[in-house]
C-alpha cells in the first residue's frame, strides 16, 4: 500500500487528508475551485440498518465494525451469546468470529432458506461443523433490551412466497409463528451502503434506491457533467479488483472529459464470441474436487488458526492429474487483454500471399544426422552420448548448465570426452550420405579447444576419425595448435561400438589404423554429426520443380554455382552442397549478386525512404533529460534494484523525466519513449541499460522519430558492465548502477546535436587481376551497370585457368574460360589494362584514384578513379624441390600432368604405374596450409588414368585424403576403380630415386607397418597453391597480409570477401586456395558486396569527426604530424583544416594538440570529463 | 562470458585510446579516482593503427607527473588486450583492483579528508 | 730562428726530437711536479704542460712553466680557448713570454661537459686555429688582434695539436694545412696506435708539402694495460687502438701487461723514425713519467743532443 | 621558434608552496607549438598542482587563461581584469621567459614565476623532439658554412672545425649529438665548396650578440 501511494504521489497527485465531503469540502465547491472533474469513491462504509426497534440497545453491534476491531486486535474477548442477522459471507465470518472469541452460544438468522443464502457453501459447512445455530426463515421484529440492554430478540417465521426482482423467492411472514431467541449481543450483517446522505448538495445526483450512486457502466460517468462515480460507492460492497477497474476507466474518461473529447467512443465492452470454446468430451469421468483435512474443533474454535490444512501430495497430485490435456487454447482471451503489444490475435488464418518477384533465392539450409538410428551409438538410450550440436549447448553460457561443462547424466564434469566424426557422413551403411559433410572435424577440434578451456582440471580430450579434414583457411594451423597447445589426442580409428561403463561412463571400441581391436572408457561421447538437406527442403525444391542432387541438394554446375536448374533461382548455402560459415556467408552475397543482375533496372524502384521528423532545435535550449531504465527482464532487475535506481536518478541535475522498462528494446517501449520524449519536451535521452555497441543505434532511431538528433543520446551501460559482472553483489551493482546512471546523465546534458557526412561517389569499379575470379567480378560488376576498369598483369586473361582441363565434375575449364574471356573483352562497360600493375593508390570507399603503370614501360602511366577495388590477384603453383622435379621428366606436378593429357594422352595410356603423392609443399612447418583442391585433383587424374588404361596401377600417397562434400564421390569411386591408397606421415615421407633409369617410389605403409617400394612410370606431384606475390598491391592499398602472404579479410567467418579498409574486396586465390566454383562464388560475392556500395548515390560517413577551432589553432603541424590517415593539412585560412570526409573519428590528434584548438564531435573533453567528475566529485 | 570483477570498476568509452588525453587520466586522478586505467588494443591491432601507442606513451607521462609530485605512478596504468578477451578483461580489473587496495586510498582524498 | 727554443734548436739542427708531457696538480702543492719533472729531465727537449686538461681544474700551466723553467726544463706552454677570452688570451701570452716561456701548444679545449664543472659557463671566443693566428700576429707583426701595436714583441715557437683519426678523415690533413696557414711551427699529434692509418695520413700530409712547413711529431702513449686499451678504444672519442694490441696485451701475465705496452711504444717510436715527414715524437707518459727513460733510450734515442 | 619546456614540476611545487589561489597563463605563441604552454599544457600543470597540493590537504586555487601571446603588451593587459577582480598569491607564466617578465612589468604588485625554461631558439625535427639551431649571435654567416650554424650547433662554436672529436659524424659530447662540422663538411662537399673550407676563417665580432650588452632593435620607419 506504501509503495502504491509513493508511486500515486511521484506522478504529482496531491492527497489531502483529513478532509470530509460534505463537511470541508462540497462538489460544486470544488467545481467553484476550478477542478473540472470529481471522482467520487467514497466506498459502501455505512451498514444497513435492520429498521426495527431496539435497534440503539446497547449490544447491537454492526458487524463490519465488529470484524475490523477483530482483526486489529482491539477486540478479543465476548461474553455471553450472539445473534447475526444475515447469511452472506459477513454474516458467517461474524459468526465464526464471535465463537473464536468465548461467546456462549452463537445463532444466525436468516430469512430465507440455505438454497438462498449467498454466503460460500463450505464456510456454511464449516459454521454449522462448529456448532453455529442457524435459524433459517426466520426475521427479527424487535430488539428487547432491559435498562437499554440487549437480552433477546423478537423473531418471527417466515415462508417462501412470489420471486422478487433478485429472481429469490420473496420471504413472507407467517402470522402468529412468533418467537424470542435470548441473547447478549446481536450484529447485523445484512449489507452496507454508501454514506451519501453529503450528496444532497449536489443537485440531482441521482442515487439509487440501494443508496449508491448511479453512473455509467462504461465510463462511469454519473448524470452530472464532471462528476464520475465508481467502486462499492456504485455498485454497493463487491470485490476489489472491480473497484480497481472503475478507477481506471473512470481516469480514462476524466482524462478525455478534460480535453473535451467522446467519453464512450471506442469502449464498448468487448464481446468475445463463444463458438470457439473447445468442449469437454463427454465420455470424461466426472471426479470431484478433493476436500482437505481441517485442523481438529477444538483448536478450531480456540482462536483464529487456519482451519483448512491444505492438500496431501497425493490430493494435489491427483487434482493436477485432472487436467484434460487438452492442449487446446480454452479461449479464455487472457493473453490478448494481457499483451501491451497487441500481438495475440485468436483469428489470424493461414494467408497465401502472392509476391511479383524477378528472382528467387532459396537458402533453406540442412538438418543434422539424426544418430539414434545408428545402434552401437547408443545415442537417446545413454544420457553421457551426446551430439556436437547437444555438446556446444553445453558449452553456452545461455545453454542448460549456464556454460558448465557438465555431462548429463550426473552433473558431474567430465575428465575424458571423445568425438567420433563422420556420424551420418561418409556413410551408406546407416544411411545414404556417401558425402563428406565437411564442417565436422573443425567444429569438432573447436569444441575440444573450448572444452579444455571450460575445464577447470586437466582435460583429456580425444577425436576419432578417419581423415582430418581441415582443409581451409587457417584450419591446418588451428588443428596444429589443438594437437600442441591442447594436447588434443587425434586417433585414426573406424569405431566398433560404444557399450555403457561403470559410473555412467562409456566403452568406447575401435579399430585402429593397423587393424588392432583397442577399448577405452570416457565419461562422456560426442557425437560429430553431418548435415543433410530437410525433407521441407526437398519439398521446395520439388514445388519449385528444381533439380536435386542424388542427395538431394540442389543440383548447380561448377560455373554458375548459385545458379539452380531453373531460370530466375538461386541457391544459397549448405542447401547446396555442406558448407561451413565463410562460405555461406560468400554464397549468400555470391547469390544476391546473381539474383539481382537481371533485376538491374528496377534497381530502387520499390524501396521507401523513411521520412524523419524536422529536428528539434536544442541548441540554446536548457537540458531537458529523461532516463529510462531498463530491468532487461530479469538481466539487471534481478541483481540491481532498478526502482532505487530510478528513483535516484529523478534527483540528478537536468532530469526532468524517469521511467522503468522491463525491456527497454521492445517495440512497446519505444512507443513510450516516443511519448515521453514528446509529451516531456525532453532533448538529452539517456538509457540505462545493456550495451550500446548493440543497442545504441536502435535508440538513436526511435529518438529520431521524434525530432531529436540521434547524438542527443546516452547509454549508460548496466548490464555488461555492472549486473553481468557483479552478480553476487546486488548492493554494490544497485550503487555502481547509480554511479553510471549519473555519469551518462553528466555527458548528455552535454551532448550537441550531429549532422552526419555525405558525399559522392564515382560508380566505377577496379578489378585487380584477370583470372577467372578477377574476370567473374568484374562481369557481375558490369552486368549490374557499373563501368569496370580491369587490371592484368601479364598479356592475358585466364591466369591459372588457362592450364585447367575439367572440373572434377568432368565440366570443360577451357570451353568456360573461352566464353568468360570474350564476355569480358566484349563488355562495353569493361575496359582491359593489359601488362598493367597498381603503383599507387589514395582515396577512401566511393572515391579512390589509382594508378596503373604498364610493367613493359614503367614511364607509361594512367590514373582510374573508382569507387570500389576488387582484389583477386591470384595464386600460383608451388614448384616442388623434391621427388627428383625438375630433374626427371616422369616427374610432373598437377598442371604439368593436365598439360601433357591435353597435349598427347597417348603417352600416357602406355604407362604401366602411376604414383601421386600428395601434399607437396603443403601441411609443412613453412607452409602450414592445406592446398584444399589437390585431393580432389589427384582422384580426378587417377581416374582418367584407370579411364584410359584400366590396367594400370595406380598409388595414391596421402597424408588425409581431403575429398570434402560430394567430391567424397570421386574419392569412393577411385576406391571402387580399384586405384590404391597408402598414407604416409610427415616424419616419414615417401622417398624417390632413379636408379638404372628406373623410377621408384618407397614408402611406409601403416596398415602392413612396412615400406614398400613402388616402381612407377609417373610420378604425380599434388603441389601447393601459393598467393602471388602482392606486396606492392598491399602496401598501395594497405591490405593486410597472413604469413603466408594471402590477403587478410575483415572478418574470417562473417566478412569473407571484405578486407579491411572499406570499398575492397576479396576474392579467388589471393585470399586461399580454392576450386573453381568456389572461385566463382567468391567472385560474385565480391561483386555483390562491391554494388552494395556503387548503388548508392551519397556515401554517408559517420558524423563523428575531429574539429577545429580556427582561433585557437597555433598552426604548430602537430595534428598533421600525429594523424594516421595524414588528413588535417594548413589551410590557407592559417589553422588547420579537418576534411570530415577523410576524418575516421579516433580522436588522436585531439588529445594532442597543444592549444586544444581540436575537439572531436560527441567525445569532446567537457564530456568525458563531465563523466569522470560525475563519477568522482 | 559474465565474469566476475570488482564493482569499483567503472568504465569511460572512448572512440580509441588514442582519444584518451593525459588531461583526461589528470582529471580523474585530481577528482579523487584511487586509480586510472587504460584499457587499449593489443598493440598491432589498433583500429586506428597506434591509437593504443599514443595512449601508452601518455600514460607514461601521467605516471612521471605522479612521480614528480610524489604520487605512486603505479596509480595509472596502460593496459592492452583484444576486444575477444573478456577473461583478461576481468583478470586484469581484479589485479588492478588489488593493486589500488594495496596502495591505499588516493592520496588526493585523504589529504582533503585531512584538512 | 722563431723563438730559439732549445726543442725549435732540435728540430732546425735535424735531430729527432722529443718531448714529454706533465700534468700540474689539483693543488697548490708543487712538490710533485718536481718529482715528476725529475723523471723527465734529460730525457725530452721539452716538456708539455697541460691547461686544466680534461677540463679539470689544475694549477695554473704559465705557474708550472715557470717552476720548469726553473728546474732548468724547457716547458711547452698549453693553452686552451675553452677558459678564456681573447683578452685573456692575449694578456696571458704576453705574460708567459715575459716568464720566458717560448713553445706554446694552441689547443681548443676538451668540452667541460667531461670536466669537474659541467656547470661552466665556457668561452670559445676564438678557436684553436684562431689562436695560432693570435700568436704569429703577436710574433710577426707585433700586433694583438685589434691590431694595437705590442709593447716589446714576444717570440713563440708555435704548436699545434691534430688528430689523425677523427672524422671525416678525409679533411684532417687540410685541417692541418690550416694550421700551417695559420702559422704553426710544430704539430704534435694525439696518441697513435692505428700506425697503418696514421701512415696514411702522413703520406698524403708528405705529399702535399706540409711536413716541409712544420714539425710533426707522432704522439706517443704507452698503454698499461688491457683496460687501458679498452677504454681508449670505446671511450675516447677519436681514439683507434687496433684489436691486435688488445690481443696482444692479453697474451701476457698481467702484471707483465705494462712491459708489454712499453715495448709497443718503443716498436711504434722506431717505427716512427723512419716514417717520412716525422721529425719527433710527444712521448704522454700520463702518470707513469718515471718510465719515460724506458721508452726513450729503448727507442735509441738517449742520450738527447745538446743543442745551443 | 623559442623553444622551452616545462620546469620540474617539484620545483613549481616549491614555487607554489605558500599559496593558495595563483593565476596559471599560457602562450598561444611559440609555446604551444613546442608543446610546452599551449592551453592544453596550461590544464595539465594546473591540474597536477591541484592533486598534489589536495593529496596534501591544502588545496590550491587556480586559474586558467592562454593569452595570445605573452610577449606584447597589448595581450597582457588581459590579465587585467582577472588579477583585479581576483586575490591572486601570484602569477604563474607558462611562456619563454620573456612572458612572466612582461607580467611583473605590467602588473608591478604582484608575484610572478616563471613555469617553464626557455631552452633554445631552434625547430622541430619531428613530432616530440626539437633541436637547437640559432644562438641569436646577431650577425649571420651560416653562408660560409653550408647553410649550417656551426655559433650554435659546435659544442665550442668552432669556426675552424671539426675538432679532434668528432667520430662517426657525432660530436664528442654525446653521440645523439650530430657534429655539425662533420655536416658542414658533408654539405660542403656535396656543393663543391671543400677548398672554402681550407682556409682559416678568421675572429668572429661578438658585438651584435648578448656580449655587447642586452639587444634591443629599433625599427625607425615602424617606430610611432
Amino acid at each position: 500500500m506504501d509503495k502504491e501511494i509513493r508511486a500515486i504521489t511521484r506522478l504529482g497527485v496531491e492527497i489531502k487528508l483529513n478532509t470530509a465531503l460534505g463537511r470541508d469540502v462540497t462538489i460544486d465547491g470544488l467545481f467553484k475551485d476550478g477542478y473540472k472533474a470529481v471522482y467520487l469513491a467514497i466506498g459502501a462504509h455505512k451498514d444497513l440498518q435492520l429498521n426495527i426497534p431496539g435497534e440503539d440497545g446497547e449490544g447491537v453491534l454492526s458487524s463490519v465494525d465488529f470484524l475490523r476491531r477483530v482483526f486489529l486486535g482491539e477486540l478479543t474477548k465476548l461474553e455471553g451469546r450472539a445473534v447475526i442477522v444475515g447469511g452472506g459471507n459477513v454474516a458467517i465470518d461474524t459468526a465464526r468470529s464471535a465463537l473464536r472469541l468465548g461467546t456462549d452460544k452463537v445463532t444466525i438468522l436468516y430469512r430465507r432458506t440455505r438454497a438462498e443464502m449467498p454466503a460460500y457453501e463450505y464456510e456454511v459447512e464449516d459454521a454449522l461443523a462448529e456448532g453455529i445455530d442457524i435459524q433459517y426463515l426466520t426475521a427479527p421484529q424487535q430488539i428487547l433490551t432491559k435498562d437499554n440492554k440487549v437480552i433477546g430478540v423478537q423473531c418471527i417465521k417466515m415462508e417462501l412466497g412470489e420471486p422478487d426482482s433478485s429472481g429469490r423467492r420473496r420471504p413472507v411472514p407467517v402470522p402468529g409463528s412468533e418467537f424470542i431467541v435470548e441473547t447478549d449481543w446481536v450484529l447485523p450483517a445484512i449489507g452496507q451502503t454508501p454514506e451519501s446522505a453529503f450528496l444532497a448538495d449536489t443537485s440531482g445526483l441521482e442515487i439509487s434506491r440501494w443508496g449508491t450512486i448511479e453512473a455509467d457502466p462504461v465510463t462511469f460517468a454519473t448524470n452530472v457533467e464532471g462528476v464520475f462515480a465508481g467502486g462499492d460507492a456504485h455498485t454497493g460492497p463487491w470485490v476489489a479488483i472491480g473497484a480497481v477497474a472503475h478507477g481506471r476507466e473512470a481516469a480514462i474518461s476524466i482524462s478525455r472529459h478534460l480535453r473535451g473529447e467522446d467519453l464512450r467512443a471506442g469502449r464498448e465492452p468487448v464481446e468475445f464470441p463463444q463458438e470457439n470454446f473447445v468442449p469437454v468430451p463427454e465420455d470424461i469421468e466426472k471426479i470431484p474436487r478433493a476436500k482437505q483435512a481441517h485442523i481438529s474443533m477444538a483448536e478450531r474454535t480456540a482462536g483464529f488458526a487456519e482451519v483448512e490444512l491444505g492438500f496431501t501430495e497425493e490430493q494435489a497430485k491427483a487434482e493436477a492429474a485432472k487436467c484434460l490435456n487438452c492442449m487446446s487454447c480454452c479461449e479464455c482471451f487472457e493473453c490478448v487483454t494481457a499483451c501491451q503489444a497487441e500481438a495475440v490475435e485468436h483469428w489470424m488464418e493461414e494467408q497465401e500471399i502472392t509476391l511479383d518477384v524477378g528472382s528467387v533465392i532459396l537458402a533453406p539450409g540442412a538438418d543434422t544426422f539424426d544418430p539414434s538410428v545408428i545402434d552401437t551409438y547408443l545415442y537417446g538410450k545413454h544420457p553421457n552420448v551426446v551430439t556436437s550440436i547437444e555438446f556446444e549447448r553445453i558449452l553456452s553460457a545461455s545453454g542448460p548448465f549456464q556454460g558448465h561443462m557438465i555431462r548429463p547424466s550426473d552433473h558431474k564434469e567430465p575428465k575424458k570426452i571423445a568425438w567420433i566424426q563422420c556420424v551420418g557422413s561418409r556413410n551408406v551403411q546407416h544411411c545414404d550420405n556417401g558425402y563428406c559433410s565437411a564442417v565436422c572435424c573443425m567444429y569438432a577440434i573447436k569444441e575440444a579447444i573450448v572444452a579444455n578451456e571450460h575445464s577447470d582440471e586437466p582435460l583429456d580430450t580425444a577425436i576419432f576419425f578417419m581423415d582430418m579434414r581441415t582443409y581451409g583457411k587457417d584450419f591446418e594451423k588451428y588443428y596444429n595448435r589443438a594437437k600442441e597447445d591442447y594436447g588434443v589426442r587425434f586417433i585414426r580409428s573406424r569405431i566398433h561400438s560404444i557399450d555403457p561403463a561403470d559410473d555412467d561412463n562409456l566403452a568406447l571400441q575401435y579399430v585402429d589404423e593397423s587393424g588392432e581391436i583397442k577399448e577405452e572408457e570416457f565419461d562422456m561421447i560426442v557425437l560429430s554429426v553431418g548435415l543433410q538437406p530437410s525433407s521441407d527442403a526437398i519439398g521446395l525444391a520439388n514445388r519449385l520443380d528444381i533439380e536435386l542432387n542424388h542427395y538431394n541438394f540442389a543440383e548447380t554446375s561448377s560455373f554458375e554455382p548459385v545458379k539452380t536448374s531453373r531460370e530466375g533461382i538461386y541457391v544459397c548455402g549448405s542447401f547446396r552442397d555442406c558448407k561451413d560459415i565463410p562460405i555461406s556467408v560468400m554464397e549468400a552475397s555470391a547469390a544476391a549478386a546473381a539474383a539481382a543482375t537481371p533485376l538491374q533496372e528496377a534497381r530502387n524502384t520499390m524501396t521507401t525512404i523513411k521520412e524523419y521528423p524536422t529536428e528539434q532545435v536544442v541548441a540554446g535550449e536548457e537540458p531537458r533529460v529523461g532516463v529510462f531504465v531498463c530491468n532487461c527482464g530479469i538481466n539487471i532487475g534481478g541483481v540491481a534494484d532498478v526502482p532505487a535506481v530510478a528513483e535516484y536518478a529523478e534527483t540528478l541535475p537536468n532530469v526532468v523525466y524517469v521511467d522503468q522498462n522491463l525491456f527497454t528494446c521492445s517495440q512497446d517501449t519505444q512507443e513510450r519513449l516516443r511519448e515521453a520524449v514528446q509529451e516531456n519536451s525532453l532533448n538529452r535521452v539517456v538509457v540505462a541499460a545493456c550495451s550500446p555497441r548493440t543497442h545504441e543505434p536502435l535508440f538513436q532511431e526511435t529518438i529520431r522519430e521524434v525530432g531529436l538528433n540521434p547524438y542527443l543520446f546516452e547509454m549508460a551501460n548496466i548490464r555488461d558492465q555492472n549486473t553481468w559482472v557483479h552478480q553476487q553483489d546486488k548492493e554494490a551493482a544497485t550503487e555502481k548502477a547509480k554511479d553510471l546512471v549519473r555519469m551518462a546523465v553528466a555527458r548528455a546534458s552535454l551532448l550537441d546535436p550531429l549532422q552526419p557526412v555525405t558525399l559522392g561517389l564515382n560508380k566505377n569499379g577496379l578489378v585487380v587481376g584477370g583470372g577467372v575470379a578477377g574476370m567473374v567480378a568484374a562481369v557481375t560488376l558490369a552486368d549490374q551497370g557499373f563501368p569496370v576498369d580491369l587490371v592484368e598483369l601479364s598479356d592475358k586473361l585466364g591466369g591459372n585457368a588457362l592450364k585447367l582441363r575439367e572440373t572434377w565434375k568432368g565440366e570443360d575449364i577451357g570451353k568456360y574460360l573461352e566464353q568468360l574471356v570474350n564476355r569480358v573483352q566484349k563488355h562495353k562497360k569493361i575496359k582491359v589494362h593489359f601488362n598493367s600493375k597498381v603503383s599507387g593508390n589514395t582515396g577512401f570507399v566511393g572515391n579512390f584514384e589509382t594508378i596503373l603503370e604498364n610493367v613493359e614501360d614503367p614511364a607509361q602511366k594512367i590514373t582510374v578513379q573508382h569507387g570500389v577495388t576488387v582484389v583477386a590477384t591470384g595464386g600460383k603453383p608451388f614448384k616442388p624441390t623434391e621427388y627428383l622435379y625438375g630433374e626427371d621428366e616422369r616427374v610432373l606436378t598437377h598442371l604439368d600432368f593436365d598439360g601433357r593429357l591435353k597435349e598427347n594422352g597417348d603417352a600416357i595410356k602406355k604407362a604401366d604405374k602411376a604414383v601421386f603423392i600428395q601434399c607437396v609443399g603443403s601441411r609443412e612447418p613453412e607452409r602450414p596450409y592445406c592446398s584444399k583442391v589437390c585431393c580432389t585433383h589427384s582422384m580426378e587424374s587417377a581416374l582418367k588414368l584407370k579411364e584410359l588404361n584400366p590396367d594400370m596401377d595406380v598409388y595414391i600417397l596421402y597424408r588425409d585424403v581431403r575429398t570434402y562434400g560430394f567430391r567424397e564421390d570421386v574419392y569412393k569411386e577411385a576406391r571402387e576403380k580399384g586405384v590404391f591408397f597408402i598414407r604416409y606421415s610427415l616424419e616419414q615421407k615417401p622417398q624417390v630415386s632413379n636408379g638404372d633409369g628406373q623410377l621408384k617410389v618407397q614408402v611406409h605403409d601403416p596398415i602392413l607397418n612396412r615400406d614398400v617400394v613402388i616402381p612407377t612410370d609417373l610420378l604425380i606431384l599434388a603441389a601447393a597453391i601459393l598467393p602471388n606475390e602482392a606486396k606492392e598491391v598491399a602496401e598501395n592499398m594497405k591490405i593486410g597480409q597472413n604469413a603466408e602472404g594471402f590477403f587478410l579479410e575483415a572478418h574470417a567467418k562473417l566478412r569473407p570477401v571484405d578486407l579491411g579498409s572499406d570499398g575492397l574486396f576479396l576474392c579467388g586465390l589471393a585470399h586461399y586456395p580454392k576450386s573453381i566454383d568456389e572461385s566463382i562464388a567468391q567472385a560474385q560475392a565480391a561483386a555483390a558486396r562491391a554494388a552494395t556500395v556503387l548503388a548508392k548515390d551519397v556515401i554517408t560517413l559517420e558524423a563523428v569527426k575531429a574539429v577545429v577551432e580556427p582561433d585557437l589553432c597555433a598552426v604548430c603541424l602537430t595534428c598533421v604530424r600525429t594523424c594516421p590517415y595524414e588528413v588535417p593539412y594548413i589551410g590557407e585560412e592559417g589553422a588547420a583544416v579537418i576534411d570530415p570526409a577523410g576524418c575516421r573519428g579516433c580522436g588522436a590528434c585531439v588529445a594532442e594538440c597543444p592549444g586544444k584548438a581540436i575537439s572531436l564531435q560527441h567525445f569532446t573533453d567537457r564530456q568525458l570529463i563531465a563523466k569522470c567528475d560525475a563519477l568522482l566529485l | 562470458m559474465r565474469l566476475n570483477y570488482p564493482s569499483n570498476v567503472k568504465i569511460i568509452n572512448v572512440p580509441c585510446t588514442g582519444r584518451v588525453d593525459i588531461l583526461h587520466l589528470l582529471k580523474a586522478v585530481e577528482d579523487g579516482a584511487d586509480g586510472v586505467y587504460v584499457a587499449g588494443c593489443l598493440e598491432g591491432d589498433c583500429h586506428y593503427l597506434t591509437g593504443n601507442l599514443k595512449a601508452k606513451k601518455r600514460v607514461n607521462y601521467v605516471k612521471k607527473v605522479l612521480e614528480g609530485i610524489g604520487m605512486e605512478p603505479e596509480r595509472v596504468e596502460m593496459y592492452n588486450m583484444s576486444a575477444a578477451e573478456g577473461a583478461r578483461f576481468a583478470e586484469i580489473a581484479r589485479e588492478f583492483t588489488q593493486r589500488i587496495q594495496e596502495l591505499g586510498p588516493s592520496p588526493v582524498r585523504s589529504g582533503a579528508k585531512a584538512a | 730562428m722563431k723563438a730559439g727554443s732549445k726543442l725549435e734548436k732540435v728540430f732546425a739542427a735535424g735531430h729527432f726530437a722529443v718531448t714529454g708531457e706533465l700534468g700540474p696538480p689539483r693543488g697548490a702543492d708543487a712538490h710533485h711536479i718536481h718529482e715528476k719533472a725529475e723523471y723527465l729531465k734529460g730525457m725530452v727537449e721539452s716538456v708539455n704542460v697541460t691547461d686544466n686538461q680534461t677540463a679539470v681544474v689544475r694549477m695554473a700551466s704559465m705557474a708550472v712553466c715557470r717552476l720548469l723553467l726553473d728546474m732548468g726544463i724547457e716547458p711547452n706552454l698549453q693553452m686552451v680557448c675553452r677558459d678564456r677570452n681573447r683578452l685573456a688570451i692575449q694578456a696571458d701570452l704576453l705574460g708567459a713570454s715575459a716568464l720566458g716561456i717560448k713553445n706554446v701548444l694552441c689547443l681548443s679545449g676538451d668540452h667541460q661537459k667531461f670536466g669537474d664543472h659541467p656547470q661552466a659557463k665556457n668561452v670559445f671566443d676564438i678557436d684553436s686555429i684562431q689562436l695560432i693566428a693570435v700568436l704569429k700576429k703577436m710574433r710577426d707583426e707585433g700586433k694583438l688582434i685589434n691590431d694595437h701595436e705590442c709593447e716589446g714583441i714576444p717570440q713563440y715557437f708555435i704548436g699545434a695539436a691534430v688528430n689523425p683519426f677523427a672524422d671525416p678523415f678525409e679533411f684532417r690533413v687540410t685541417r692541418l694545412k690550416k694550421k700551417i696557414d695559420a702559422g704553426v711551427d710544430f704539430i704534435q699529434t694525439q696518441c697513435i696506435y692505428n700506425m697503418e692509418k696514421f701512415h696514411t695520413y702522413m703520406q698524403q700530409a708528405y705529399d702535399q708539402g706540409l711536413t716541409e712547413k712544420c714539425y710533426v711529431m707522432a704522439g706517443i702513449t704507452p698503454l698499461k694495460s688491457v683496460g687501458m686499451a679498452r677504454y681508449m678504444q670505446k671511450f675516447v672519442p677519436g681514439l683507434d687502438v687496433p684489436e691486435e694490441y688488445i690481443e696482444r696485451l692479453k697474451g701476457v701475465d698481467k702484471k707483465k701487461q705494462g712491459d708489454e705496452g712499453i715495448k709497443i711504444a718503443i716498436e711504434q717510436i722506431q717505427e716512427m723514425k723512419e716514417t717520412k715527414g716525422i721529425a719527433g715524437v710527444h712521448v704522454m707518459a700520463i702518470e707513469w713519467e718515471e718510465r719515460v727513460e724506458e721508452i726513450v733510450s729503448g727507442a735509441g734515442l738517449l742520450p738527447r743532443p745538446e743543442v745551443s | 621558434m623559442v623553444v622551452a619546456e616545462q620546469k620540474p614540476i617539484e620545483e613549481i611545487l616549491v614555487m607554489v608552496a605558500d599559496f593558495n589561489k595563483v593565476l596559471l597563463t599560457g602562450c598561444k605563441g611559440c609555446v604551444t607549438v613546442c608543446c610546452s604552454g599551449g592551453q592544453k599544457e596550461v590544464g595539465i600543470l594546473a591540474s597536477a598542482l591541484k592533486i598534489a597540493r589536495k593529496k596534501e590537504g591544502r588545496e590550491i586555487e587556480i586559474d586558467e587563461i592562454t593569452l595570445e601571446r605573452q610577449c606584447d603588451p597589448e595581450y597582457v593587459d588581459q590579465l587585467e581584469e582577472p588579477i583585479a577582480s581576483n586575490k591572486y598569491d601570484a602569477v604563474l607564466s607558462m611562456a619563454c621567459s620573456v612572458g612572466p617578465q612582461y607580467i611583473a612589468k605590467r602588473y608591478e604588485d604582484i608575484l610572478v614565476y616563471p613555469c617553464l625554461n626557455t631552452t633554445f631558439i631552434g625547430g622541430a625535427l619531428e613530432h616530440g623532439v626539437w633541436a637547437e639551431f640559432c644562438q641569436a649571435c646577431g650577425s649571420c654567416g651560416i653562408h660560409n658554412f653550408g647553410a649550417l650554424c656551426p655559433i650554435a650547433r659546435c659544442a665550442k662554436s668552432l669556426m675552424n672545425g671539426p675538432c679532434g672529436g668528432s667520430a662517426g659524424g657525432k660530436c664528442e659530447i654525446s653521440p645523439e649529438t650530430d657534429c655539425v662540422w662533420h655536416l658542414i663538411y658533408e654539405r660542403m662537399s656535396r656543393l663543391g665548396q671543400l677548398d672554402k673550407m681550407g682556409n682559416v676563417v678568421m675572429f668572429k665580432d661578438w658585438t651584435s650578440s648578448r656580449d655587447g650588452g642586452p639587444r634591443k632593435m629599433v625599427r625607425e620607419d615602424l617606430k610611432q
